[in-house]
C-alpha cells in the first residue's frame, strides 16, 4: 500500500512500457547500468514490462510499484487524481512530432476534419493534441465525433473502409502514414513540449529513500548518454525490444526531443513552458471529467513546479516536478 | 407381404460368434416366434433383419433381393427396451408415422387429413386403453402403458414385417390378451410377415405359425464365445389365424 | 438423519444459502475498501459505498454535462441491442451447424473439423482483418461475438444430437422419416432445450466479446465506458458497471432457464 | 439409394472431406492477398506466401540475435505451461464444484447462483484489481484463466451430474452407497469424460484470456508476440502465430478426445 | 426380516389418484405378490415403500416405524426398466453392493476382503449364467443378461426387504426357473420381505405366500383419473418355501 513505501527499504519495484522514450530503461536493466547504479547506492531495483500502458499506470496508482513511466497528462489524471502523491523525477523527452493526427486522403488539411468521425485513444494525450489541433483551425471538439479505438487495434482501424480519420502515437502513426492515402494533418513538433515524458516515483517513497531517486537519475544519464553517441549495441537492442528494427526505431526517434543530458532536463523543468502546458492540460483534463467525478473544479489537484509555484489547490498538492536530482547530475554529484 | 431368406449367414462381435451358419426360407405372411436362452443373439438377428447390423458372413435376402442396409417404414420394430420420443405426447407419439408417411416434407398434417389420422390413432388408442393418458408424456407413464404405445406405434403404419422384441413382456395377462388381438388382426388384414422373439412358450405356440429355437449347437467350455447359436428347431405350426384369433 | 444427497432446503434457507455468498463477497469488499481508503482517502480502487452511490446516481440518473443523456441507459441499451442480436444469430447458426454435424455424416466429415479449428482461433488476435471486411460499424461488432461464440455452441449442439440414443433414429425410419424429417421432427425439437443451455453456458463468452469489440471502436456501450473510464482508474464506474453487466447476463440465463422449463417440460421430466 | 442420415463417408474421402474447407479458405487468403498486394505491394494486411515463409523461418529457426533464443519455441513454452496449468486446475475446480453443486441439493442452493453470477462477470473488466491481488507474475496469468474458464466448466459439469438417471442414484443407495461413495463411485466416475468435453469446449476460451493476460504483462508467450506486433500490423507474424495457436490448441482438443475414447469406452458405447 | 404396515394410504400426482385407501399388513419373511392391470400404481406402491415417493395422505411403517425418507440397504430394488451403472463392468457391477457396505470411506476392497467378495460375486455370476461376459460393459449386454445382472446386483446385499418390479419380463422359461430359485433360496435362507410385481399370474400363486390384486373399485368414465387403485383381494398362498424350491 501506498504508505507502506514511506518508509526507508532496499528494494524498490519500477513499472515500464514500451516506447521510444522508455527503452532506455530496458536497455539499462539488460546492460547492467542499472544494477550497477543500484549496487553504488545499496539498493536492488527491479525493472518489469507491463505492456499495457495504461495498467501499467493503473498498477503503479494501486501501490504495486514504486515508480513508473507516463506522460504528464496521464499523471495528472490517474495517480494524482486518484490521491497518490506522485513525483515527476526525470523528464526525459517530449513528443516532437511522435503523435499526429491522420486525415484519408492526400492533400486533405486539419480543417477537412469537420463532421468525421476521428479514431482515437479517448481521454488520451491522442485526444488531447486533437483538441489543441482543433484550436488551431477554429473548431470545437463537437464538430467532430470521437470513436474511442484501442491504440493496439488502430492500424488495422485505419485500414477499414469507414474510418475516415485517426489520431495516435507511433510506431502506430508510422504504419498508418505508410498507407497512400494517409495525410499528416497536425502533430505534436506543433506544439512542442505539452506531451512530456516522465519517470514518476511516488513522493512519499522519494522522501525516504533519495538513494533511489540517485540511482534512477544515475542509470537514466548513463544510458541515454550511449543513445547520444548512437551506440550500436544499445540501439539495436532497443529497436528489437520495441518489435521494430533499427530504421524503424530511429524514425520514431527522429521525432522525439530527448533531453540528452542533465542540463537539458533540468533547464526544462525550471522553465516557465512546462507550468503553461500544465495548466493547458488540466483544464482539458477537468472539462472531459479526468479529475473524477468529484471534482467540482479545475483547481482540485494542486500541482507543485520547481521553485515552489504552484497551480491549483495548494494544500492538496499531489503531482510535482522536482529538479533536485537532476540537478545533482547536471552537477556531476551523483 | 415379404419372404425372409437367410443364406450361410454368420454374426462376430470381435472375437465372439454371436450367430453361426444360419439359413431359413420365410414365405410371405407367416407369423415367426423366435424363442431361445438369453444372451444367444435372437435380438441380434432381429437387428440384422432391421438393416442396422451387417452380417459377419452370408446373404439376407427380402423378396430375394439383399436387405436394404437400414431401416425403412416397410420393416417395423418394437425394441425390447421400449423407446419412445420423449418430447411428444402420447398422441403425438402415435401420429408420427401417419405424419412421416403422409407428409414427406413437413412431416405433419393439417386438416381434413389430419381428422382422419386422428380418428385412426384414437380408435388404436382406445383400443391399447391409453385414450385417457393421451396428452402425457413418455416419462408420465408406467412400464406397460409405455410398452404399449411402443407397440401401437410401429403397427400404425402397417409395415410389411413386423419385428418385435418381447413385446408383452411389461402386460399383465387381460391387456396382453388384447396385444395379441390386435396385433393378430393387423397381422390377418395386412398379411404382413411377423417376426416375434418372445420368453413365454405357450404364447409362442399360440400365435405363430412357425416356432425357431435358437440354440448353440457345439459348446466350448474353455472358451465360451467360439461357437454361436444357430436354429436348432424349425417348426411349422398348423394353426389358421383366425382360429388363433378366437383362443 | 437422511443423506446429504437426499436433504433439499426448505424454500427460506434455500433462497438464504442462495445469498450467503455474495454477502461474503460484499462483506471482504467492505473490509478491503475501508483497509485501503484508511491509508489513502483518495485512492481509487475500491471505492466506499457512498462513493459508489453517488458515481452511480450521476450514470444512472442525470444526464451527462457533455451529451446530455443518461449514460447508464445509454450504454445499456446500445449493449444489450448488439448481445440480443449477436446471440440471436449464434443460436441459429450454431442450431444449424450443430444439428447437420450431429445428424449428418457427411457433414460432419466435412464441417466438424474445421469448425472444431475455427473455435479455437482467438478472433481478438485477427481483428484488423476482420476490419476490413466488415468495416468498423455495428456489423463488426456483433460479427466478432458471432464469430467467438458460435462455434462453440455449434459444438455443443453437436456433441448433444450425437448423444441421442440411436433407438430413437432407428425407429423413426422405421416410421417413415426421411433424412429431413427426422431432423427437423425428431432431432430438432429435442436438441431445442439443449441449444437453451449451450446458449447460456456461452453467454458470460459472449459479454466477454462484446465488451472487446466495445473496446475497439464505439461511442457508447457498456464496454466503451468501462475502457474508457479504465484510462483513470475510475474503479467507483468500472464496479457499478461489472455489477450491472453481471446482473444483466444473469437475468438473461434466468429468463433462459424458465423459457426452457415452460416451453419443454418433457425435458424436464426426464430426468 | 440409403437415408443421407445413414451414409458414411469411407476413410479416404472422409480425410479429403476434412481438409477441403481449409483448402477453401487458404484459396480464398490467397487470392485476397494478391488483390491486395496488386493494388498495394507493401500491404501488410495479407502478406504474400513468401514474405509469410521468411517470417515463419526467422521466427521458428533462427537465434534471435537479441536473446539468443529461438522466438518461437520460448514463446510457445511459456504459453503452454500456462495454459497446462491453468486448465489443470480449472478442471479440478470445475468438476469438484460441478459435481457436489449437482450431487448435493445443499450446496447447490448455496453455490449454484454464485458460480452462476461469477461465470458471467468479464474477468477482463476486473483486470486491475486481479493483477493487484495477485501480483503481475505468472500466478495472475493462470489466475486469469482459471477465473475465466472454472466457472463455465463448473456449470457444464453440474448440469450434467444432474442428467444421471435417478434409477442409478436410486440403486446405488439400496447397495448401501452412503451420499460419499456415491458421489466417488458413481457420479464422479461418470462425469469424467464429460469433463473431458467441458475442457474440450472451454478450450478457445482459455487460449483467449492467456492471450489477454500476455497482453498485459508478460515478457514471452505467444499472446505477448501477438501485442508487441501488432501496433505494427505486422500480420507476416500474426497469422502465422495464430495458425500455430489454433494448431496447439486444436491439438489439444484431439488429444483430449483420444484419451476420452482410451480412458472411458462405456462412454463411446452407450450411443 | 421387516413387516410392513400400510394405512389409509393415497397416492396422487397433481389430480390424477393413483393409490385410494390402502390398508394392509404383512409380515416379516412373507413373499407377497402383486399382480393388477396396467398403469394401476403397482410400480408407484414399490416407489413409496423405497422411499423415493411420499405418500399424499396416509402412513407407510416399516417394523412400526415410520418408514425412512430415502432409499437405503435394508430394501432392495430391481426396475422394471432394469438400471445398471453404465461405466462399470458386469463383475464391478456386482461387486459395488459389497464395496460400499465392506468400505464405508474408499468404496472398494483389496486383498482378502477383495477376494471373498470376488468369489461371492463370481459364484453369483456363475449361477445366472453371466460369469463369460463377466468382463463386459452393460451396453454390450443383451437385454436378459441386464435383468439378471440387476437381480443379482440386488440380492447381494441380502437386503431385509426386496423389492421386484417384474424382475424376469425378458429372461426365457429355463433361466426364468433358475431365477426363481435363486430368489426362493435367498428368500428361505435369509428371511427378507419379498414384494414382486409380475404379470404372470401361475408364477404369482407359485412363488408367493400371499397376493396382492390391485383394481380400482370404483369407475368414472367421464374421468378416469378420478378414483385409484387399491388392494382389491389379498390371498395368503398355503405352499410352503422349501414345497416351492422343489416345484
Ligand atoms: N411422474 C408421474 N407424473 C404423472 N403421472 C405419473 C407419474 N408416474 C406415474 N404416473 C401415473 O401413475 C399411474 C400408475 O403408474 P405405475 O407406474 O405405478 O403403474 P404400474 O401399475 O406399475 O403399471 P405397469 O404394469 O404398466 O408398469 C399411471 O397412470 C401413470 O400415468
Ligand atoms: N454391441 C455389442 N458388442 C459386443 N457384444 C454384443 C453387443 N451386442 C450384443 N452383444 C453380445 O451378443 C450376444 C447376443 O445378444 P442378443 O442381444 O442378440 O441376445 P438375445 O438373444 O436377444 O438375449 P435376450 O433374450 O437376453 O434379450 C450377447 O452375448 C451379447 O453379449
Ligand atoms: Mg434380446
Ligand atoms: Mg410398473
Amino acid at each position: 500500500t501506498p504508505t507502506a513505501s514511506a518508509a526507508e527499504k532496499k528494494s524498490f519495484k519500477v513499472a515500464w512500457s514500451i516506447y521510444v522514450g522508455w527503452m532506455p530503461w530496458d536497455y539499462a536493466a539488460e546492460s547492467g547500468i542499472l544494477k550497477k547504479w543500484a549496487d553504488k547506492y545499496g539498493i536492488k531495483i527491479e525493472l518489469t514490462q507491463i505492456n499495457d500502458y495504461v495498467e501499467s499506470i493503473n498498477q503503479y496508482t494501486a501501490g504495486s510499484f514504486d515508480a513508473c513511466v507516463m506522460t504528464n497528462m496521464d499523471m495528472l489524471t490517474i495517480p494524482s487524481a486518484g490521491g497518490v502523491d506522485s513525483t515527476a523525477l526525470i523528464v526525459g523527452d517530449f513528443s516532437n512530432g511522435n503523435d499526429g493526427v491522420v486525415v484519408k486522403g492526400k492533400g486533405k488539411k486539419l480543417a477537412d476534419i469537420k463532421g468525421l468521425p476521428v479514431n482515437l485513444v479517448e481521454l488520451s494525450v491522442s485526444h488531447y493534441l486533437l483538441a489543441r489541433g482543433l484550436e488551431t483551425v477554429g473548431l470545437k471538439e463537437r464538430d467532430i465525433k470521437v470513436v474511442n479505438t484501442s491504440d493496439a487495434d488502430i492500424v488495422g482501424a485505419y485500414a477499414a473502409a469507414d474510418t475516415k480519420a485517426t489520431v495516435t502515437w507511433k510506431p502506430q502513426l508510422s504504419e498508418i502514414l505508410a498507407s497512400p492515402d494517409a495525410q499528416l494533418v497536425f502533430d505534436s513538433s506543433k506544439i512542442p513540449g505539452e506531451i512530456i515524458d516522465l519517470m514518476v516515483v511516488n513522493s512519499a517513497t522519494l522522501k525516504a529513500n533519495p538513494a533511489f531517486a540517485k540511482a534512477l537519475v544515475g542509470a537514466w544519464y548513463e544510458t541515454i548518454a550511449l543513445m547520444a553517441k548512437k551506440d550500436p549495441k544499445a540501439l539495436a537492442h532497443m529497436a528489437k525490444a520495441s518489435g521494430t528494427d533499427l530504421a524503424g526505431f530511429n524514425g520514431q526517434l527522429a521525432t522525439t526531443r530527448m533531453f540528452w543530458t542533465p542540463a537539458e532536463s533540468l533547464s526544462f523543468v525550471t522553465g516557465p513552458q512546462v507550468q503553461t502546458t500544465m495548466d493547458l492540460v488540466r483544464k482539458f483534463s477537468f472539462d472531459h471529467g479526468l479529475l473524477g467525478e468529484g471534482a467540482k473544479t479545475v483547481d482540485v489537484v494542486g500541482i507543485e513546479f520547481p521553485g515552489g509555484k504552484t497551480l491549483g489547490n495548494a494544500k492538496n498538492i499531489k503531482m510535482r516536478f522536482d529538479a533536485t536530482y537532476v540537478k545533482l547530475a547536471s552537477e556531476g554529484k551523483l | 407381404m415379404a419372404s425372409v431368406t437367410v443364406k450361410r449367414l454368420w454374426k462376430e462381435y470381435g472375437r465372439q460368434v454371436v450367430l453361426e451358419n444360419l439359413n431359413l426360407r420365410i414365405e410371405d405372411g407367416e407369423f415367426v416366434t423366435i424363442v431361445g436362452a438369453s444372451g444367444c443373439g435372437k435380438t441380434t438377428f432381429l437387428r440384422l433383419l432391421l438393416g442396422v447390423e451387417k452380417p459377419t458372413r452370408g446373404e439376407l435376402l427380402i423378396d430375394d433381393k439383399p436387405i436394404p442396409p437400414e431401416p425403412g417404414p416397410d420393416r417395423g420394430i418394437v425394441f425390447q427396451r421400449y423407446s419412445l420420443f420423449p418430447h411428444l405426447t402420447v398422441t403425438e407419439n402415435l401420429l408420427l408415422g401417419l405424419e412421416f408417411t403422409g407428409s414427406r416434407f413437413l412431416g405433419r398434417l393439417f386438416g381434413a387429413k389430419r381428422r382422419t389420422a386422428l380418428e385412426k390413432a384414437n380408435a388404436l388408442l382406445d383400443s391399447i386403453g391409453l385414450y385417457a393418458a393421451r396428452d402425457k408424456y413418455p416419462s408420465q407413464l408406467s412400464g406397460g402403458m409405455q410398452q404399449r404405445l411402443s407397440i401401437a406405434q410401429s403397427v400404425i403404419c402397417e409395415p410389411e414385417i413386423l419385428l418385435l422384441d418381447e413385446p408383452f413382456g411389461a402386460l399383465d395377462p387381460g391387456i396382453r390378451a388384447d396385444m395379441h388381438e390386435i396385433i393378430l388382426r393387423l397381422w390377418s388384414q395386412n398379411r404382413m410377415t411377423v417376426f416375434m422373439i418372445s420368453h413365454d412358450l405357450k404364447e409362442s405356440f399360440q400365435l405363430g405359425t412357425r416356432l425357431l429355437v435358437f440354440d448353440k449347437r457345439r459348446q466350448d467350455p474353455q472358451d465360451p464365445d467360439a461357437y454361436g447359436a444357430t436354429v436348432t428347431y424349425n417348426l411349422p405350426l398348423k394353426a389358421k389365424a383366425t382360429d388363433r384369433l378366437a383362443a | 438423519m437422511p443423506r446429504l444427497i437426499n436433504l433439499h432446503p426448505p424454500r427460506g434457507s434455500a433462497a438464504f444459502l442462495a445469498v450467503l455468498p455474495f454477502l461474503v463477497l460484499i462483506a471482504a469488499y467492505l473490509f478491503g475498501s475501508n483497509t485501503r481508503l484508511e491509508a489513502n482517502p483518495d485512492d481509487k480502487l475500491l471505492p466506499s459505498v457512498a462513493t459508489l452511490v453517488d458515481t452511480v446516481h450521476a450514470y444512472a440518473f442525470e444526464e451527462d454535462r457533455r451529451s446530455g443523456e443518461v449514460l447508464l441507459w445509454v450504454d445499456t441499451w446500445a449493449s444489450l441491442k448488439r448481445i440480443v442480436v449477436a446471440l440471436g444469430i449464434s443460436a441459429a447458426i450454431g442450431l444449424g451447424l450443430g444439428l447437420t454435424i450431429g445428424a449428418i455424416p457427411y457433414i460432419r466429415a466435412l464441417a466438424a473439423p474445421f469448425v472444431a479449428a475455427v473455435s479455437m482461433i482467438p478472433p481478438l488476435a485477427i481483428l484488423p482483418v476482420l476490419f476490413i471486411v466488415l468495416g468498423l460499424g455495428e456489423v463488426a461488432k456483433i460479427a466478432l461475438i458471432v464469430i467467438g461464440v458460435t462455434p462453440v455452441i455449434a459444438r455443443d449442439v453437436a456433441l448433444r444430437a450425437g448423444e441421442l440414443p440411436t433407438e430413437q433414429l432407428i425407429k423413426a425410419q422405421t416410421l417413415g422419416a426421411s433424412s429431413w424429417l427426422l431432423s427437423t421432427r425428431i432431432i430438432l425439437p429435442q436438441l431445442w432445450p439443449r441449444l437453451i443451455d449451450a446458449v447460456r453456458l456461452q453467454l458470460g463468452c459472449a459479454w466477454l466479446f462484446l465488451i472487446a469489440a466495445e473496446a475497439i471502436a464505439s461511442t457508447e456501450g457498456l464496454g466503451y465506458r468501462i475502457f474508457l473510464v479504465r484510462r483513470y482508474l475510475a474503479m467507483d464506474v468500472i464496479l457499478p458497471y461489472v455489477f450491472w453487466i453481471t446482473l444483466l447476463a444473469f437475468l438473461m440465463d434466468w429468463m433462459l432457464r424458465i423459457a426452457r422449463r415452460r416451453l419443454f417440460p418433457w425435458a424436464e421430466s426426464q430426468r
